[in-house]
């Protein structure tokens, strides 16, 4: 073991939960489109979410064993498992970010660990501080390209690819997962914030949000 | 508002305009009518308006002399609300839509009888360039009233007075090849780069795409341009991989092909944007264009040669002639002298004459025309004068004649008899100037060519230049450049180009040009009427004489003295003639007076474009806790600390009437110090810090020792830069042998994480240690007062025990059945618990413990409660206790200070430099007031003698001062100069009100000397 | 010296202005002089004239590599203020702000000097301390100023928005009426004039390429235009300070950085007085021609291009729509980009260095403008006694060894 | 506004998501005690500050968070190469000087008006 502490921060009893979007939904609302609409946003949330540090020689192995999907090398890269619940990024040359269904980030953490041995590498949790929030729509890109700096045109921004980048004043973790759709993961602090900027620059798009 | 009038100079055929639909608008409360397709410009010249302003400095009527960018005269307010003002509108960029209001920005009590004119006419020549520099001096005091009435004249339009109703964004843009301008450069090019496959942008920023081909007399493969132009533009616009923007200006050329284009999407319609499906549409939207190459298409503006009485209604430039004409279907007078030095003003006469108007003559500056056009206006029986020019041009509100008379270049004088020709209408065409605005934006001095008299811009990396905006003019040649520059600009970008065949153009003879600029007139420059170099401000060819005669030799010099080029059109018309002036005063070439600098933006950009989205609640994020919606529910006012907004206090309403923050302050102090209370101190920045060597760097980092610290034990750390000054402080945890957690303050969060990086990734690379931030993840909840424990153990199964869960220890448990970390430490010296949640928990842990916490008083408090509690115990706030300049030993903080680590950590080095180690440097202290009743004033200036005169020495000052409901007292933290040797003393704080309070230096720790009540 | 005047004015436009003097010669260089400036901007200039009108040293040259006041002089947003936080500071800026007082009279150029009084705004609690620290120090030190509430703030600028919408509400304000703004070339070019009138040579279009130095004693500097000897050398050359320190052998403090600035179109008038703001970062005022001058920040890059990042104009305009909210309609005309050396504490060097005999006044960043009656003032005492005034003791470059820091970074606000 | 290629990203990237962080290669004395007060106050505010070529640090702050180098020229703002943190430039002032010696300046007749 790395010697480090680990600790469970759910509760698998009836304790209600509130996502990072819970303020915004009640101050802003959910607005949807009258007619046919371009665009969509959901939010995914409570996701597990965990923040891998290490070199990517140590990790892949365990990371294979563990969550059966090979640890993206590449920069930029977004890898996921056949269902799609399961993916992990590269945010930097000795980080990623593995994003699982909720609930399973403490038990692959307590396996990483167990594989990982004495190596030195880092998990954090963060599942409590950032949200997932989908975009879908033939307007998706558009919307973007109002939101973030990143070249987000197809030749630039295939399926499987993921970035870091600038939104608006926020910062986002901005990914690709499939043709239809994109992803933007989001500090919750922030959260309100990004909400509020999608809804005022989707609203000529006629922007719908699932709740 | 009286009846319209009739477009009596609108022609009963051509142009681009829908004769069709008639638009009606005003100007000046003047009712008018025009056609889809005009400009106001064109539709004001229709309707025979001949004064659109009245001149910046000498109020001299102006009319319209250009017909795009560089018109330096119409500007226009327009608007028809007051929320919908638009000031500074150039009429010839306006299209016409149904209902504008317009009108001049100058002219009292109206443009067409103005009286400050009057005073320009006799006031004139005690204005030369510079004259205010020379007088208003004495006395002294007077300046300010000088100035009230010199500032009266100031401006053009006016500001709205309300706040805009409409909508701006941005998109970010990348593409491969950006084409600015498509005029026939720009099309070849776009169409080029567009079938390699490359993505292409192209902006124009007139109404349609086409530039000059649409007011062409020119044909390509035997029909009008204009059918090439529409061919092209269908075959971009079914391309995927092209972006047509037009009403788009490239406004800014940056770094590294980073160009802005200024959108206008709604401009043409009205003067708000109109709502469509419920939503109002974005007026305006700025693309923030990131380019593989930069093709510049923009073309060239024709210069105007600088006469007497050239800013006479009436004197229009030879190109905007033609404009008019061709695309506007309006001819701007019945007759016309044309005073060219080049074939391609002839374009003008031959124009106007097919138009049925009649054209008195052209006057051309060259002994011996030669080319197609001038034999086509000899054809045509148009009278030509040669080796002539208009010396000066009659008349007041509009030209009624001009003069003409043989001139002699090279001695710069009136050669010959002066004739004069009846005429309204006299264009002038001095040749091109190539529009290499944006080229210089990024710093590029341009390149004088002599064959061409004019300067072509210098390109940096990835740029290029073609047509017009090249030095190039023949159509054909112009075609071909368009051509290669986008096969270049694709193939840079990988892309080949499969074949562009060029369309034919005609291959004209032109015969070339001749250097004029200034016209010379019977008498010097200086005695004679004025010759007009730069419209706007009112520059002439006497003041830039004068300006080179007082010593101003620099073209740099030149236009500040004068002011030429720094109006809204920035010198387009008249930059290179003054430079050439200068250039003859001075006896030296052009590009010796030096070159000519264009700053973005190319024509002014709404501000509302710019900011985009990035206004109004958009303007800045709000960062929240998980617990935000509570505060607000719960009535809190709250701060703004960095971009949090945390509470600031709970006002509550006591018998119908809410608190004063000094009463809510006031209950939520005695509630921590006698019962509990509660703080959302979730913003606190929180960082994950893994590895085997973590404690080692702790140890560098911080100034304090972290060998010893145990597992389950926290520890107050000190941060310095190392210029050994405190930039951050925090408790860390160790959770493992190889995990601490990191809290910092709530401004540094950021910061702090970026500092540890910088260190681990320049300095330590060997350390094996990891940093994370887990800030959001983590809610925390802070319960501290003497009953903080019962209200624990009534929904936690921790043990709570005092000595199990000493003071700075931590546990894990479960708190409101959530798994928690809580950690024993205290900002209040009362028995504290900072209880930890995922953050998605934390609303039912924050309710759960209400729903507990009401039987012991539980009080929420803020930020303010927060700081008087802990500067009851000495407790200090980085950045309000520090300033940048403050060591942990000017704090009395010795005791958080590992002198002997082996490590020599950040900031130890610098404490010993000469100034860092001497006595008598200001030193945290605390004050007590000597009447408590006073609450000194934060920022008070500290003295030893309050009767000394003035400038008064001062000692320190406070940091932070506040009413303590516990000790029922002011109290004060403060720096003075040797302050922990003057414990007892007696120091003076003279206010601004003229009283001056005494205090008494004390210890910083003003409750609980002891510190037991944390322990308990 | 031609003296102007109003009865001049109207004397030389009965002879159509074709008796006007130039206002400075075009000098041949002299092979030696007793003082040489280096750099003509107005910093320099005002040296040269101090030297020569009050402290009798008539043989000096000014070396200008392009045109007088072409730098940072022409480029700045011409704001005159003295309410900083130390008592060095205020010293010195207040040294200036007395001489701006009459220095339109002293230099028979009118500078247009217009008090129109400056306001920094506080948006935040921390803010407000330290606008009653500096406030207070201000009054102590002579200095005039005072601390208003967001009621105040309205009643002097009626259109900015101090409602409590707003993202960082205004909370109140320093406000010193004797500060405002003056017509930056006129400074550069009555300097000049001045100068010029006392004998100094402003030798423009000569760039120097190096110093002659002997045994560690500075006796003259190369230039494109020959050598020029003299044994006392002040440089005084803003963003360029540290290529001449390099000629000299030895590293200044200094990092030079982009500062951008911009202007509307102009408008009526609506802004009579200088408003700033740090925590939403903006400063505005409206000029006599009537373009709103704004200032934008610093680019944290070293830049000698004369042009920064366009976000850093991005930002500065949100600012001033936020605080300005009707402005929306208002055009953006020009931008443009000066070089600002600017030292690790925001504050000058008015110095001797590693050379005897050779001096440097730089590190001005963002603030030299409002200082250059006073920092040519004591400077010139300073070469003319090759002993540092008292004013400018404290600004020697060596404290950035022993750490004698004066940091105004951590209260003084926007520090233009 | 600059575009700059992160050799840890592998791809260019807007100026937007980076901060500068001063000249590149200072190094932190390893002995400080054994510094004198001048040559630590060399380390800590001393700086080259050419105008030319200059190597500069910066973090891909809003990416990777990876602290690397800049050679840029501080007048043109051309970056010549980035390269990761502990490499050395291969392009510096002085072998940029070499390049460009024996470069003939063109000089451009005006015309005289």
């Amino acid at each position: 073991m790395s010697n480090a502490a680990t600790f469970d921060t759910r509760t698998d009893t009836a304790i209600p939960v509130e996502s990072p979007l819970a303020y915004s939904y009640r101050r802003s609302g959910a607005p949807q489109a009258g007619g046919p609409s371009r665009l969509q946003l959901r939010e995914r949330a409570m996701l597990g979410h965990l923040i891998l540090r290490g070199g990517a020689i140590v990790l892949d192995e365990a990371v294979r064993d563990v969550l059966g999907i090979s640890l993206p090398g590449q920069p930029q890269a977004l890898v996921q498992d056949a269902s799609g619940e399961r993916s992990i990024q590269w945010l930097s040359p000795d980080e990623w970010l593995v994003i699982v269904p909720g609930g399973e980030e403490f038990p692959l953490e307590t396996k990483l660990r167990e594989q990982l041995g004495s190596a030195h590498f880092a998990i954090s949790d963060v599942s409590g501080g950032q949200t997932l929030l989908e975009l879908s729509g033939e307007a998706a890109r558009e919307l973007l390209m109002k939101t973030v700096i990143y070249d987000v045109h197809p030749s630039n921004f295939p399926v499987g690819k993921g970035v870091t980048t600038v939104f608006a004043k926020a910062t986002t973790i901005l990914r690709r997962p499939s043709d239809e759709r994109w992803e933007l993961v989001v500090r919750r602090s922030f959260a309100d914030y990004c909400y509020r900027w999608l809804l005022d620059a989707g609203a000529e798009f006629g922007i719908n949000v699932q709740q | 508002m009286s009846q319209s009038k009739q477009q009596v100079y609108r022609l009963n055929t051509g142009g681009r305009i829908d004769r069709s639909r008639t638009l009606s608008f005003t100007f000046n409360g003047q009712r008018y009518q025009g056609h889809p397709g005009d400009t106001l410009a064109s539709a004001l010249l229709a309707n025979g308006v001949d004064i659109v302003n009245r001149s910046f400095k000498y109020s001299r009527p102006r009319g319209i002399v250009a017909a795009g960018a560089e018109e330096p005269n119409a500007i226009v307010q327009l608007g028809s609300s007051e929320a919908a003002q638009v000031p500074n509108v150039r009429a010839t960029q306006q299209a016409l839509y149904e209902g504008l209001a317009a009108s001049s920005t100058n002219g009292w009590p109206n443009v067409q009888r103005d009286l400050m004119g009057l005073f320009g006419k006799l006031g004139g020549q005690f204005m030369p360039p510079g004259f205010y520099y020379k007088t208003f001096m004495a006395p002294a005091s007077m300046w300010l009233t000088y100035e009230k009435y010199i500032r009266k004249a100031a401006g053009l339009g006016r500001s709205p007075m309300e706040a805009d109703p409409d909508n701006y964004d941005h998109f970010n843009q990348h593409c491969d090849v950006l084409v600015v301008g498509a005029g026939a450069a720009g099309l070849a090019a776009a169409l080029a780069a567009a079938r390699s496959g490359a993505r292409v942008m192209v902006a124009d920023e007139q109404e349609e795409m086409g530039g000059s081909l649409l007011a062409s007399r020119e044909t390509l493969e035997g029909k009008p341009a204009d059918q090439w132009v529409a061919r092209v533009l269908d075959e971009l616009a079914s391309c995927e991989n092209v972006t047509l923007l037009p009403r788009t200006t490239a406004n800014g050329y940056h770094d590294h092909n980073f160009v802005t284009l200024h959108e206008r999407r709604t401009e043409h319609l009205g003067d708000t944007a109109p709502v469509e499906n419920g939503h109002r549409q974005v007026r305006a939207r700025l693309h923030r264009v990131r380019a593989g190459q930069v093709i510049l298409s923009t073309g060239a503006h024709e210069r105007p040669l600088v006469y007497a009485g050239n800013d006479v209604p009436g004197n229009l430039l030879a190109g905007a002639v033609s404009t008019y004409i061709r695309r506007y279907g309006v001819a701007p007078g019945r007759k016309l002298v044309l005073s060219t030095s080049n074939d391609y003003g002839y374009r003008a006469a031959l124009d106007w004459k097919e138009a049925g108007c009649e054209v008195v003559a052209i006057v051309d500056a060259r002994e011996a025309p030669a080319g197609d056009w001038v034999d086509a206006a000899r054809a045509q029986g148009i009278k030509i004068i040669t080796g002539s020019a208009v010396i000066e041009a009659k008349g007041s509100n509009r030209v009624t004649a001009a003069r003409v008379a043989k001139i002699d270049i090279g001695a710069f004088k009136v050669s010959g008899p002066v004739q004069e020709l009846a005429c309204d209408t006299i264009a002038s065409s001095g040749g091109y100037s190539p529009v290499i605005h944006l080229a210089s934006h990024t710093g590029a001095r341009p390149t004088w060519r002599d064959d061409i008299l004019g300067f072509v811009p210098r390109l940096v990396k990835g740029v290029q230049a073609c047509g017009g905006a090249n030095g190039c003019y023949a159509l054909g040649d112009v075609l071909a450049e368009g051509v290669e520059a986008g096969i270049k600009a694709a193939a840079a970008m990988g892309h080949a180009v499969q074949t562009v065949t060029l369309p034919s153009a005609e291959r004209l003879q032109q015969g070339s040009a001749v250097a004029l600029f200034q016209v010379p007139h019977e008498k010097p420059t200086l005695r004679g009427p004025k010759q007009f170099v730069d419209l706007q401000n009112d520059v002439t060819a006497a003041g830039i004489e004068l300006a080179t005669r007082e010593g101003f030799e620099s073209i740099e010099h030149i236009k500040r003295y004068t002011a030429m080029g720094f109006g809204t059109d920035q010198g387009k018309l008249g930059n290179i003639n003054g430079m050439a002036i200068a250039a003859r005063c001075l006896n030296r070439s052009i590009p010796e007076v030096g070159t000519t600098v264009f700053r973005p933006n190319y024509t002014p950009v709404t501000f509302g474009a710019i900011v985009g989205r990035h206004c109004r609640d958009l303007f800045d994020p709000e960062r929240y806790t998980a617990l935000h919606q509570w505060h607000v529910e719960r009535g809190a006012e709250f701060e703004d600390v960095g971009q949090w907004k945390r509470p600031w206090y709970y006002p509550q309403k006591v018998n119908g009437k809410t608190e004063t923050m000094h009463e809510a302050v006031a209950r939520e102090c005695l509630a921590v110090r006698e019962k509990v209370g509660i703080l959302d101190a979730s913003t606190l920045g929180k960082i994950d810090i893994q590895g085997p060597d973590a404690r080692e760097f702790l140890a560098r980092i911080y100034t304090n020792k972290w060998e010893k610290l145990a597992v389950g034990k926290c520890r107050y750390g000190l941060m310095c830069k190392d210029d050994g000054m405190v930039t951050d402080d925090g408790v860390t945890s160790c959770l493992a042998e190889n995990h601490f957690l990191m809290t910092t303050t709530t401004g540094g969060a950021a910061a702090i994480l970026e500092w540890l990086e910088l260190w681990h990734q320049t300095e330590w690379p060997e350390l094996d240690v990891y940093f994370s931030s887990v800030t959001d993840h983590w809610a925390t909840m802070t319960i501290t007062g003497p009953e903080a424990r019962k209200l624990l153990a009534e929904i936690s199964d921790l043990d709570l025990d005092r000595d199990s869960f000493k003071f700075m220890d931590w546990r894990s448990g479960k708190v409101a059945g959530v798994p928690a970390r809580v950690f024993r430490i205290s900002f209040t010296g009362e028995l504290t618990f900072e209880i930890n949640v995922q953050a998605n928990y934390a609303m039912h842990v924050w309710q759960t413990l209400f729903k507990h916490g009401e039987k012991y008083g539980l009080t929420p408090y803020g930020t303010e409660t927060m700081h008087v509690l802990r500067a009851e115990k000495g407790f200090i706030i980085v950045g309000q206790e520090t300033d940048g300049s403050v060591t942990p030993e000017d704090l009395g903080m010795q005791w958080c200070v590992g002198y002997d680590k082996p490590y020599s950590w950040i900031g130890k080095r610098a404490l010993t430099r000469s100034d860092t180690k001497r006595e008598n440097r200001k030193q945290l202290v605390g004050l007590r007031p000597k009447d408590p009743k006073v609450i000194l004033e934060e920022g008070a200036q500290i003295v030893l003698d309050p009767k000394h005169a003035i400038p008064m020495p001062m000692v320190g000052h406070v940091t932070s001062s506040y009413y303590s409901p516990i000790l029922d007292s002011g109290f004060a933290l403060a720096v003075v100069k040797g302050g922990h040797q003057k414990l007892g003393e007696t120091v003076y704080l003279p206010m601004a009100d003229g009283q001056t309070h005494e205090a008494e230096i004390v210890s910083t720790i003003f409750y609980d000397p002891k510190g037991e009540r944390q322990h308990v | 010296m031609q003296r102007y005047s109003g009865f001049g004015l109207v004397k030389h436009a009965l002879s159509h202005h074709e008796n006007w003097e130039r206002q400075w010669r075009n000098p041949t260089p002299k092979k030696q002089y007793d003082v040489i400036i280096v750099g003509g901007g107005g910093h320099g200039l005002a040296t040269a004239y101090y030297l020569a009108k009050e402290f009798g040293v008539k043989n000096v040259a000014v070396i200008e590599k392009g045109w007088l006041g072409g730098g940072n002089t022409a480029r700045n947003t011409t704001i005159v203020r003295s309410n900083y936080l130390w008592d060095e500071s205020a010293a010195l800026y207040e040294h200036a702000m007395k001489l701006w007082e009459g220095l339109s009279q002293d230099l028979n150029y009118n500078v247009m000097f217009s008090q129109r009084g400056v306001l920094n705004l506080g948006h935040t609690l921390q803010d407000m301390r330290d606008i009653q620290r500096r406030v207070n120090a201000n009054r102590l030190n002579g200095i005039d100023g005072e601390v208003l509430d967001a009621k105040g703030v309205q009643e002097l600028v009626p259109i900015m928005d101090c409602s409590k919408n707003a993202r960082y509400p205004v909370m109140g304000a320093s406000w010193q009426p004797r500060a405002g703004v003056a017509r930056h070339d006129a400074v550069a070019w009555g300097y000049a004039r001045g100068a010029d009138a006392h004998g100094v040579d402003i030798l423009q279009q000569t760039e120097v390429t190096g110093f002659k130095i002997r045994d560690g004693q500075i006796y003259g500097v190369h230039t494109n235009r020959g050598d020029i000897e003299a044994k006392t050398v002040g440089c005084v050359t803003a963003g360029n300070s540290s290529v001449l320190a390099k000629m000299g052998g030895f590293n200044l403090p200094l990092e030079s950085h982009p500062l951008q600035a911009l202007v509307s179109e102009p408008i009526k008038p609506i802004l009579d007085t200088v408003v700033m703001s740090n925590q939403v970062h903006g400063y505005i005022s409206q000029s006599d021609k009537g373009d709103l001058v704004i200032g934008a920040g610093i680019d944290g890059y070293n830049g000698y291009g004369q042009r920064g990042s366009y976000p850093t104009v991005e930002h500065t305009l949100q600012a001033i729509v936020e605080m300005f909210p009707i402005f929306s309609r208002v055009r953006m005309n020009r931008q443009w980009g000066g070089i600002v050396d600017t030292c690790p504490d925001a504050c000058p060097i008015i110095s001797k260095t590693p050379v005897k005999g050779l001096y440097f006044n730089c590190g001005w960043g963002t603030g030299g403008f409002k200082a250059t009656p006073g920092s040519g003032h004591v400077f010139a005492a300073s070469l003319a006694k090759g002993e540092m005034h008292p004013i400018a003791e404290p600004f020697s470059m060596f404290r950035f060894h022993s750490g004698a820091l004066i940091d105004e970074h951590g209260a003084a606000g926007v520090a233009h | 506004m600059f575009y700059i290629y992160c050799p840890y990203c592998g791809e260019h990237r807007e100026e937007e998501e980076f901060h500068p962080k001063g000249q590149a290669h200072i190094e932190r004395p390893k002995e400080p005690e054994a510094c004198s007060d001048e040559e630590w106050g060399d380390y800590l505010f001393f700086r080259d500050n050419p105008r030319g070529v200059h190597h500069e640090m910066w973090v891909h702050a809003v990416g990777c968070r990876k602290f690397f180098n800049v050679t840029r020229h501080t007048v043109s703002y051309e970056i010549l190469e980035t390269y990761k943190m502990g490499e050395q430039p291969s392009i510096t002032a002085d072998s940029q000087s070499q390049a460009r010696e024996g470069a003939a300046v063109s000089q451009q007749e005006g015309v005289r008006a």
